[in-house]
């Protein structure tokens, strides 16, 4: 069962198809899928729903898609780094779902894990709540009800993600605050597919630090990354 | 005369204690880290997957794979660990964190907080606010106590959307420090040189004794 | 004549397809692992937090850190993975292993299954057979066609406490392979030497064409 | 902040009460924190409720506490291991919840992550489901309805575990599948104690390989682990 596959347009290949919902991996530019998002630009493929915490800039990342008006709706927490995105969003051409942070992070964990529904204190009052199943919990002082909304699982087509290392049964792992949403993403699409940086030897990952098992892991492809800085914040060494 | 930016940072790193675990927000409350006392240990946490976040990095050393969640550059800690995002949130959700100190655009005395959004403006999203303010144990608001137009932003109730229904404890701001208790705010504080007269005139909330 | 033991286990190996992740059983489910076809890979999960399954060790070698979910020492594979029980059923509950062959008590028509307890009998509870069955893709149930009273185990109605309601995809026993379809069970293939009426007559359930 | 303690009973100082929660880690007599069951033990703390997959054996585990009768009721998902645990069930002495295993770790983790409640299939159907909320979600095949079932967060008063190394701040790492329960145990509880072979010196974990951030933990001991094996199965050198 042969996991790697020798670019993005070949791992895509079969899986793609309008109308689409895809749950990306990535925070800001951070850990983003990009080669996989160039493969879909170049495929075509239209009226994507994506799941993810941002939307990119213009030019990287799921920005790119939105320049070839390639997505119908973003289901994210924080997005317009971007102006695309704004006037699109302005003009009514994209729909926009906001998500709490990690009530999106959950839901995808949750759908990953076949939890269809949990309840959260997060955005309870607020317009998250509104039209939302709510119930209460004795979590208070004392046992006192508390008031909670259920938010649902995540279930996408099509998940892609960005790694750091794979071996060669997908197991992966992640570098620093890459890792970020790329494993609750990886866990809830039908398939997955993952781009890194590097391909190793199966038996070459310790097996107690594996933050994604292969089990998640359908495609993979290694590639050049450009991984770009956002927001780059330096201190000045002092001189002596 | 009131605290500024800095002054109201130092103010609100008196309420870290030893071996707390803390996420701070954008803008003023990240100078709180510079003013963190002497023998106590916090830990910072960064909502997109860090616990033990240092400071920014030297020039020629950023790492595109360690960012904050402001998107800016930083560097790691000895106790650092790193995690994904769901169980970034589980941690925070679940009550781990024991303090977040945030800006706000209104707080009301009834401790409800908007900081995310105002309508008929551009709306970037909460990012993590309301999963922050919903679930760490303590909530402290540190902002301006008016707005440009000089109007209160410490109110009866807020006019903004909300980011959270009743989730404040404490309020920092220029003229002082405020609590939220049964029946509206209680002066914990006056910044030097503030009259409660005049935190009184600037609050638009009820102030019980 | 009936298959025996490892006949059922080898019948069983053939349902595992190339690149399958699966869990098996205590039991006969246990001998599937001796007769996977060759060119067939497949990686077993233990569910108490590991896939790439390997055998029993050594004599001296054996790891009280590293067991399967019967408690058994065992080994790992190159492509071994560990985690932690919540992750464990998160992947279980999620359908991301393909098949599960699990033993049984009993299986009804419809596909219940009861597998954990007896009433009136010592009852040790149902460790993870629940979340199997109701969590991965397909569900093959190997056991003898009936007890040590010559009583069908394969029913109309299941008498005994459910594991899971309509789970079960195939049966497996000494007699042959079944499948559970509408309106009954399905002969797929019949144990050398076993005729369609040997297997119906030890059958309670309603069998379809 | 201090987190190591020097022993168990000064880990548990001032934690233990009678009619208290614990959260246990462990999977049979693996990754059992056998050292701080061995305090509870010698403090006599009384009518205690375990959430714990196992029960031990009878000198072994929570079997030491079911000997001494200061155990009023266990969550779990398999016992009777354990001789003394089937007298004080049938005679009534001992209550028992059984819970399906995914349940029982997932219950700890939501309550961990603030979830007070969650859907899952498991046990839709059968004596689990008796008295549960139930609802339905469109997860089937074309978004037909299936049945769920609502299961609660786990919130204790104390999570007990056991992990291979932790450095100072309490970051931990588990070994091979001693990791088990003890994960999700930790995060559920109050206030989390954690045994472990070894310290380590703050730094010398990898950040990206860490199991438990240390924000999970309270306090921390070393010590001696017998780490008994339940059932010791072999195969033979194939001699030449």
């Amino acid at each position: 069962m042969k996991k790697v596959y020798s670019n993005a347009a070949e791992a895509l290949d079969g899986l793609l198809h309008d109308g689409m919902f895809i749950a990306a991996g990535g925070f800001g530019l951070c850990g983003i899928p990009e080669l996989l998002l160039d493969a879909i630009k170049d495929a075509g493929t239209k009226d994507l729903t994506f799941a993810s915490n941002n939307a990119g800039v213009d030019d990287f990342g799921i920005g790119i898609l939105l320049q070839t008006k390639q997505v119908k709706k973003m289901i994210s927490s924080y997005v317009g780094e971007n102006a695309e995105f704004m006037r699109q969003y302005l003009s009514g051409e994209l729909e926009l779902e906001f998500n709490p942070q990690g009530t999106l992070a959950e839901r995808m964990r949750a759908g990953g894990a076949g939890i269809p529904g949990f309840f959260t204190k997060t955005g309870v009052g607020t317009v998250i709540a509104e039209g939302k199943f709510e119930k209460q919990f004795p979590t208070g002082p004392d046992g006192a009800m508390e008031d909670y909304i259920m938010e649902e699982g995540i279930f996408a087509d099509l998940a892609i993600v960005k790694a750091w290392k794979a071996d060669e049964t997908g197991n992966l792992v992640f570098r620093k605050t890459a890792r970020n949403f790329n494993v609750p993403a990886a866990t809830c699409g039908k398939v997955c597919v993952v781009e890194v940086e590097e391909i190793v030897p199966t038996g070459s990952l310790d097996p107690d630090s594996i933050h994604l098992p292969g089990i998640y892991v359908h495609r993979i492809i290694k590639g050049e990354h450009e991984k770009r800085i956002e927001q780059r914040t330096v201190r000045q060494k002092e001189t002596a | 005369m009131p605290w500024d930016r800095n002054q109201m940072a130092a103010r609100a790193a008196q309420e870290l204690q030893d071996g707390w675990y803390v996420n701070l927000g954008i803008g003023i409350p990240t100078l709180v880290s510079n003013y963190i006392p002497e023998g106590v240990e916090v830990t910072l946490q960064s909502e997109n997957g860090m616990l033990g976040m240092g400071p920014f990095p030297f020039e020629g050393e950023e790492d595109p794979d360690l960012i904050n969640a402001g998107k800016q550059t930083i560097t790691e800690l000895p106790q650092t660990a790193y995690f994904d995002s769901a169980q970034s949130f589980a941690m925070i959700r679940g009550g781990k964190i024991a303090m977040a100190i945030l800006g706000a655009m209104e707080v009301a005395e009834n401790g409800d907080l908007a900081n995310w959004m105002i309508p008929g403006k551009l709306v970037k999203g909460m990012g993590g606010a309301m999963d922050l303010v919903a679930g760490v144990g303590r909530v402290v608001v540190v902002m301006d106590h008016t707005n440009k137009h000089g109007d209160s932003k410490v109110l009866k109730a807020c006019t903004l959307p909300l980011t959270g229904k009743g989730v404040v404890d404490r309020i920092i701001t220029g003229l002082g420090v405020l609590d939220v208790v049964e029946g509206g705010l209680k002066i914990v504080e006056l910044a030097d040189g503030v009259t409660e007269e005049e935190l009184r005139a600037a609050t638009e909330a009820t102030i019980v004794d």
